[in-house]
């Protein structure tokens, strides 16, 4: 609204930059809905042994896959920050580039995968397993859309030499989509 | 913001960038992860569950934390992060351990999950045979709508599945639901004043309110294929 | 030294043989918070009165940091922690005795609960469920005075709740779980049976009685219902 | 905030004009304004459903003045809807939303909350989600009727509930109410943690806006698992999964734990905002410090902490295993401390006082008064063995309604008439206002205190009559049913009262001035109504804590935190 930003966002009484400070309170909150997910999940896991046999028709190797994605994505956003810090916004922008590219590879490998494990017959209602299955990892992936598309933002925002911060802010949100996808990847994939 | 009447503190005094060796924390990620895509296939060849186990959940966790110090720069933060996402991480803790007595297990104190029980068991045995190609399929809704099995679903409950209005809940209704084998019943009725009440409820042709409205649940065609089966009830004249 | 409220709902007995433990958990966990309430709210208005404003005087500095100030705090909570111990010791000990302990049945019976009706299945003669001679009844449960009863509570579809207030009883019906619970009615008479936990439109008549007989009038009910339903 | 000095006035030319210029502010406090009139409305249509059934209950079958006759399937609707609106969207938005905003950075000497943007998002969701449950209410199917607490399979199918379309939309409506008030809360904590005005340390905070932030934090760890639930409970609604379904491997106690590890904590979300403002305007008016600051702060926080550990007590009866029931038993008295400490300070900070019974204390004693009677009933349904007879009657009712309506409508208008003069710039007229308070307080009791014998009686929730329950329907029920439902519609009468007070206080009330109550804290340091960017002549500095009342070294008995010296 062309007031430009308030004093009270330039104030730091805790010495933690404002809107680190946030996202960090995001990531907190963001903590207890997945991890609110998570462990009900492992509750039925461990109450249901017979989930192995529905589990073990995931594919190991496409998580995998796109674990090595994401971990890739993640270093190429930390890049971004340090070039950021650098002040070479150009550069920042670049590499946020290669984490959306990330971010689409693994969407992309996302929905081959959903596919064809839908046209098996394993659809969401197939069994409760399949159930958290595709409820945990579509909560994941709009974390990833999300993340994804205000990424876009502060790149282009980064190429223009403008605000620099952002590119550290949203790299911790990113890496921390990384870190979920670290648990969902033995939760869904490797344990059978 | 010409007007600054604080200290200045804007981003700049940042503590600055930290040397941080990436590369090295990415090729460690890396290693970890091939060893925990690996675990499965020793775990496997060694007969040892254990092995999965830990290259499953504990290289996570060992992955999680070099991504959180390093990448996020958790380690060089100041103290009051870490205890607020501490906190976060307690609380999942105190959830887990006051849902897990009744949703873990399927029996306890006086209780016993017959559900969960016969699901478990259900699974078991299928996995005992040869490779199922497809996990059960359970539809929430029947997939072919059949107005006999609507019936014997919902309206049975009180209609009785002869439509005699006996059935079990209608036992306690003020006033008791309507008997369609009742010739006095038809003489008031026809098929358009019964499509209104299963649609619209009751109180839509003046009657009790607690025949509920059931259009919600059905399309038209389906209501009227349920209303041609009550008029079966009909008794010939 | 148990409350009576049958001057005000002279319905209420006390039917079974835990109903006068828990109304006499009530009335001593009544009589504490009730000292504590008349003190809090006697102080609290007192000093609205006493304090009130007048002309020309000051109010007093007091920060509450000293310690013969602080007192009036940490006695108090100190206080309110002991009258704690004392309701939790007791509470623990209805509830272990009413839902953790299963004394020996004399019968079992099934409970179950459906939109919006109450089926309850007596053993009938052999007093063994799940066989032939079983009774099924429909909101109407006939019980024997004394007897020391088991149910199983199940559900067929939502959440009900089992209540028999005269009985102080209450447990809810979960679809997919069996859950075991046990009564021992003291005295005869029919009294109401709710379910309590909203299953839907029908909830207000999900309404059931039961019967506590006597033993040669409930020997006369099971002979009369097992010969109406004997094809 | 650019050129603050000379365009502070001339706000308006900036950005979009006319009614679009409310719609897109992002000053916090035209959006605390949104919050609380949208928060108003609701409650006026809370009210208005509590009307209905209370009528039912009193006068069964009648048809209801201004809605008619009330079916079972309307009834249900009628309570789920009454529970849920006056919870999240009427004390949620006004204490939190509503008051956060306005206060926060004003009594921290801030000019504005730090995302300002992200404020106006959050209470546009909020928006959206009010909407979106007002149209749920008709739909194809009517309302959702299985209660606020929702608990599948009831709220999970709708061959159970009969309301496919309403379930759903209601529980989207929830969902994203939770979204806006995680987007507002993580604004309101950053905002107090690092914008407090130069000079003000942690312990110079007014206690209201630490309770608000805590309550935030509170919130934030306790509903990320019920949102969690609620995308489950959202698929076993539209998709059929089976999360909550027995018959798939689902199970429906699962929901209840997500639901109250949530629930419990959001009764503290609601009471804390309340209570601190209920203690600011105490030290204000009994022109004293607080006895003992820190120790408020303590027991608040020591009573967040233990809100997490109590959740299970709404289950005792529910199927839980009953050995947990001990442990809950435990915690659940055990919380009892704190929060008796925190009445006891309230009680003791009178002690010494010049207590001025201006109507914002009186309706901050009320709070007080009424709230003991529902923090010593609980003690009753906290106690596992008690519990066992008052699970789900009327006794339950009236004491979470001696805890609500203290907190969400004594303590709202505790804070509304004290703020008023800062929002508006007017003072409220006096008399009228204790007139609407005696008219507010008195009836209330005449509600509730039937109520607790009905439930003693074994009256039981959520029935839209009594007809079936033989013990149910006497004679002597059904007064105090009507008791109730009378004392309900002289209550609601009186709110007539307070609206036209406000209006015409507004109007021609007199003019407030900086300082009308001759407070300490930042807020009434600056113009009243305050505009954009809220200090004018600059923002403030802080020397000391906003209790220094009745000071020995000082002429007047108040001693304003930006004076230096």
């Amino acid at each position: 609204m062309g007031h430009g930003r308030p004093i009270a966002t330039t104030r730091s009484a805790t010495g933690i930059p404002t809107a680190r400070l946030a996202i960090w309170w995001v990531l907190a909150s963001e903590i207890v809905i997945f991890g609110g997910l998570l462990s009900v999940y492992l509750m039925h896991r461990l109450g249901h042994p017979e989930w192995a046999a529905a589990a073990a028709h995931t594919q190991t190797w496409v998580g995998a896959l796109n674990t090595f994605v994401l971990l890739t994505s993640s270093f190429t956003a930390v890049l971004a920050h340090q070039a950021a810090e650098k002040g070479d916004g150009k550069k920042a922008a670049k590499l946020l580039g290669f984490t959306i590219l990330g971010a689409c590879t693994f969407l992309v490998i996302k929905s081959f995968e959903w596919a064809n494990e839908i046209s098996h017959g394993y659809t969401i209602t197939a069994n409760t397993f399949w159930s958290f299955y595709y409820t945990a990892a579509g909560l994941h992936a709009l974390h990833v859309i999300a993340g994804a598309i205000i990424m876009g933002y502060v790149a282009i925002d980064a190429y223009r030499g403008r605000e620099l911060h952002r590119v550290e802010i949203i790299g911790i949100y990113w890496h921390f989509v990384d870190v979920v996808w670290i648990f969902l990847f033995p939760l869904l994939y490797i344990a059978k | 913001m010409s007007e600054k009447n604080t200290r200045s503190d804007e981003h700049g005094h940042d503590e600055g960038h930290h040397d941080v060796p990436y590369f090295k924390i990415y090729v460690a990620l890396i290693i970890l992860f091939l060893i925990s895509v690996a675990g499965p296939e020793v775990g496997e060849a060694t007969g040892l569950r254990w092995i999965t186990l830990i290259t499953a959940f504990g290289i996570a966790l060992v992955k999680a934390r070099l991504v959180i110090n390093n990448f996020m720069h958790l380690k060089w933060e100041k103290r009051l992060m870490k205890w607020m996402l501490t906190a976060s991480l307690i609380m999942l803790g105190i959830m887990m351990a006051g849902v897990a007595p009744d949703v873990m297990n399927h029996e306890g104190n006086n209780w016993v999950n017959l559900a969960a029980q016969a699901a478990v068991e259900r699974g078991l045995e299928d996995d005992h045979g040869e490779e199922s190609e497809v996990v059960t399929v359970v539809e929430a809704q029947p997939v072919g709508f059949s107005a006999e099995a609507s019936f014997g679903m919902i309206c049975a409950t009180c209609h009785g599945a002869g439509g005699l209005g006996d059935g079990v809940a209608g036992a306690a209704l003020d006033p008791s639901p309507a008997n369609f084998t009742d010739p006095v019943f038809w003489e008031t009725r026809d098929r358009d004043r019964v499509l209104i009440a299963i649609r619209d409820g009751g109180v839509a042709v003046g009657a009790s309110a607690l025949m509920a409205p059931w259009g919600a649940l059905y399309d038209e065609e389906q209501l009227g294929q349920m209303a041609d089966y009550v008029m079966n009830f009909r008794p010939n004249q | 030294m148990v409350p009576d409220l049958s001057w005000l709902f002279p319905d209420l007995v006390q039917a079974s043989t835990y109903a006068h433990q828990i109304d006499g958990l009530i009335f001593w966990v009544g009589l504490l918070v009730l000292v504590w309430f008349l003190a809090a709210e006697g102080i609290f208005f007192w000093l609205i009165w006493k304090f009130r404003a007048k002309e020309g005087q000051k109010s007093q500095y007091l920060t509450g940091k000293e310690k013969h100030v602080k007192r009036w705090i940490t006695i108090p909570h100190g206080l309110v922690l002991i009258c704690d111990i004392f309701i939790v010791w007791g509470s623990v000990m209805v509830w272990h005795n009413v839902k953790q302990r299963l004394p020996e049945a004399d019968t079992t019976i099934r409970v179950i609960g459906q939109q919006w009706a109450w089926t309850f299945q007596h053993p009938g003669a052999d007093n063994e469920l799940d066989t032939s001679d079983d009774i099924f009844t429909v909101d109407d449960l006939h019980v024997e005075v004394d007897k020391v009863y088991h149910f199983r509570l199940e559900s067929r579809d939502v959440l009900h709740s089992f209540s028999v207030p005269v009985f102080r009883l209450k447990q809810d019906a979960i679809p997919g779980r069996s859950i075991t619970g046990w009564f021992q009615p003291t005295m005869t008479g029919d009294h109401l049976v709710q379910c309590v936990e909203i299953c839907g439109i029908g909830h207000g008549v999900m309404a059931a009685r039961i019967h506590i007989e006597d033993a040669n009038q409930h020997a006369a009910w099971m002979s009369a219902a097992s010969a109406a339903t004997t094809p | 905030m650019a050129d603050t000095l000379v365009d502070v006035h001339h706000d308006e030319h900036h950005g979009p004009s006319g009614i679009l210029k409310y719609i897109w502010s992002t000053d916090h406090k035209m959006i605390a304004m949104q919050y609380m009139f949208t928060g108003m409305f609701m409650a006026i249509i809370g009210g208005y459903m509590a009307y209905v059934f209370r009528m039912q209950l009193a006068f069964p079958g009648i048809s209801v003045p201004g809605f008619g006759q009330v079916s079972p399937g309307e009834y249900n609707a009628l309570v789920t809807n009454h529970g849920t609106i006056m919870i999240f969207w009427v004390a949620m938005p006004v204490l939190i939303a509503a008051f956060g905003n306005y206060l926060i950075p004003l009594m921290i000497g801030a000019d504005d909350m730090v995302f300002p943007k992200i404020n106006r998002l959050s209470f546009q969701i909020f928006l959206v989600s009010a909407l979106i449950l007002l149209a749920s209410l008709f739909v194809q199917g009517g309302g959702f009727g299985g209660a606020w607490t929702s608990y599948p399979p009831l709220s999970a199918m709708s061959q159970y509930n009969l309301t496919d379309l309403g379930s759903s939309l209601w529980l989207l409506a929830v969902a994203l109410e939770f979204i806006a008030f995680l987007l507002g809360g993580i604004n309101f904590i950053t905002t107090l943690m690092n914008s407090r005005a130069p000079g003000m340390k942690a312990y110079d905070i007014p206690l209201v806006c630490w309770m608000i932030v805590i309550a935030s934090i509170l919130f934030m760890l306790s509903v990320g698992p019920l949102i969690a639930g609620a995308a489950m409970l959202f698929l076993d609604q539209t998709l059929g999964t089976g999360f909550y379904d027995p018959a798939r491997g689902g199970d429906p106690i699962l929901w209840q734990h997500l639901f109250w590890f949530f629930g419990h904590p959001e009764v503290y979300v609601v009471l804390l905002p309340a209570i601190g403002m209920t203690i600011d305007v105490i030290a204000t008016f009994s022109r004293k410090k607080i006895f003992g600051y820190k120790l408020v702060l303590y027991t608040a926080v020591a009573t967040g902490v233990l809100s997490f550990f109590v959740w299970a007590h709404h289950q005792f009866i529910a199927g839980i295993d009953p050995r947990m029931a001990n442990v809950f038993t435990v915690t659940t008295l055990l919380i009892s401390v704190p929060i008796a400490e925190m009445c006891f300070v309230v009680i003791a900070t009178l002690y010494g006082g010049s207590i001025r019974l201006k109507t914002p204390m009186l309706w901050a004693l009320a709070f007080m008064a009424e709230f003991l009677v529902g923090g010593v009933t609980g003690i009753f349904l906290g106690a596992s063995g008690a519990d066992i007879y008052f699970h789900d009657t009327y006794f339950v009712l009236a004491h979470f309604h001696y805890t609500f309506f203290p907190i969400a409508i004594i303590g709202t208008f505790c804070g509304f008439t004290y703020w008023f003069p800062k929002m508006f710039g007017k003072m409220m007229n006096d008399t009228l206002g204790k007139i609407h308070f005696w008219g507010t307080v008195i009836p209330f009791n005449f509600i509730f205190i039937p109520l607790f014998v009905l439930g003693m009686g074994g009256q039981h929730r959520r029935i839209y009559n009594y007809q079936h329950f033989p013990e149910l329907a006497g004679p002597e029920m059904y007064l105090l049913r009507q008791v109730a439902t009378i004392a309900l519609l002289v209550m609601l009468a009186f709110q007539l009262v307070f609206f036209y007070n406000c209006i015409i206080s507004w109007i021609k009330g007199e003019k407030a001035g900086r300082n009308p109550w001759e407070a300490n804290s930042l807020e009434w340091t600056t113009e009243s109504p305050p505009p954009h960017g809220n200090w004018p002549e600059g923002l403030p500095n802080v020397y000391r804590g906003p209790y220094e009342y009745g000071h020995p070294d000082r002429e007047t008995d108040y001693w304003p935190q930006n004076e230096p010296g």
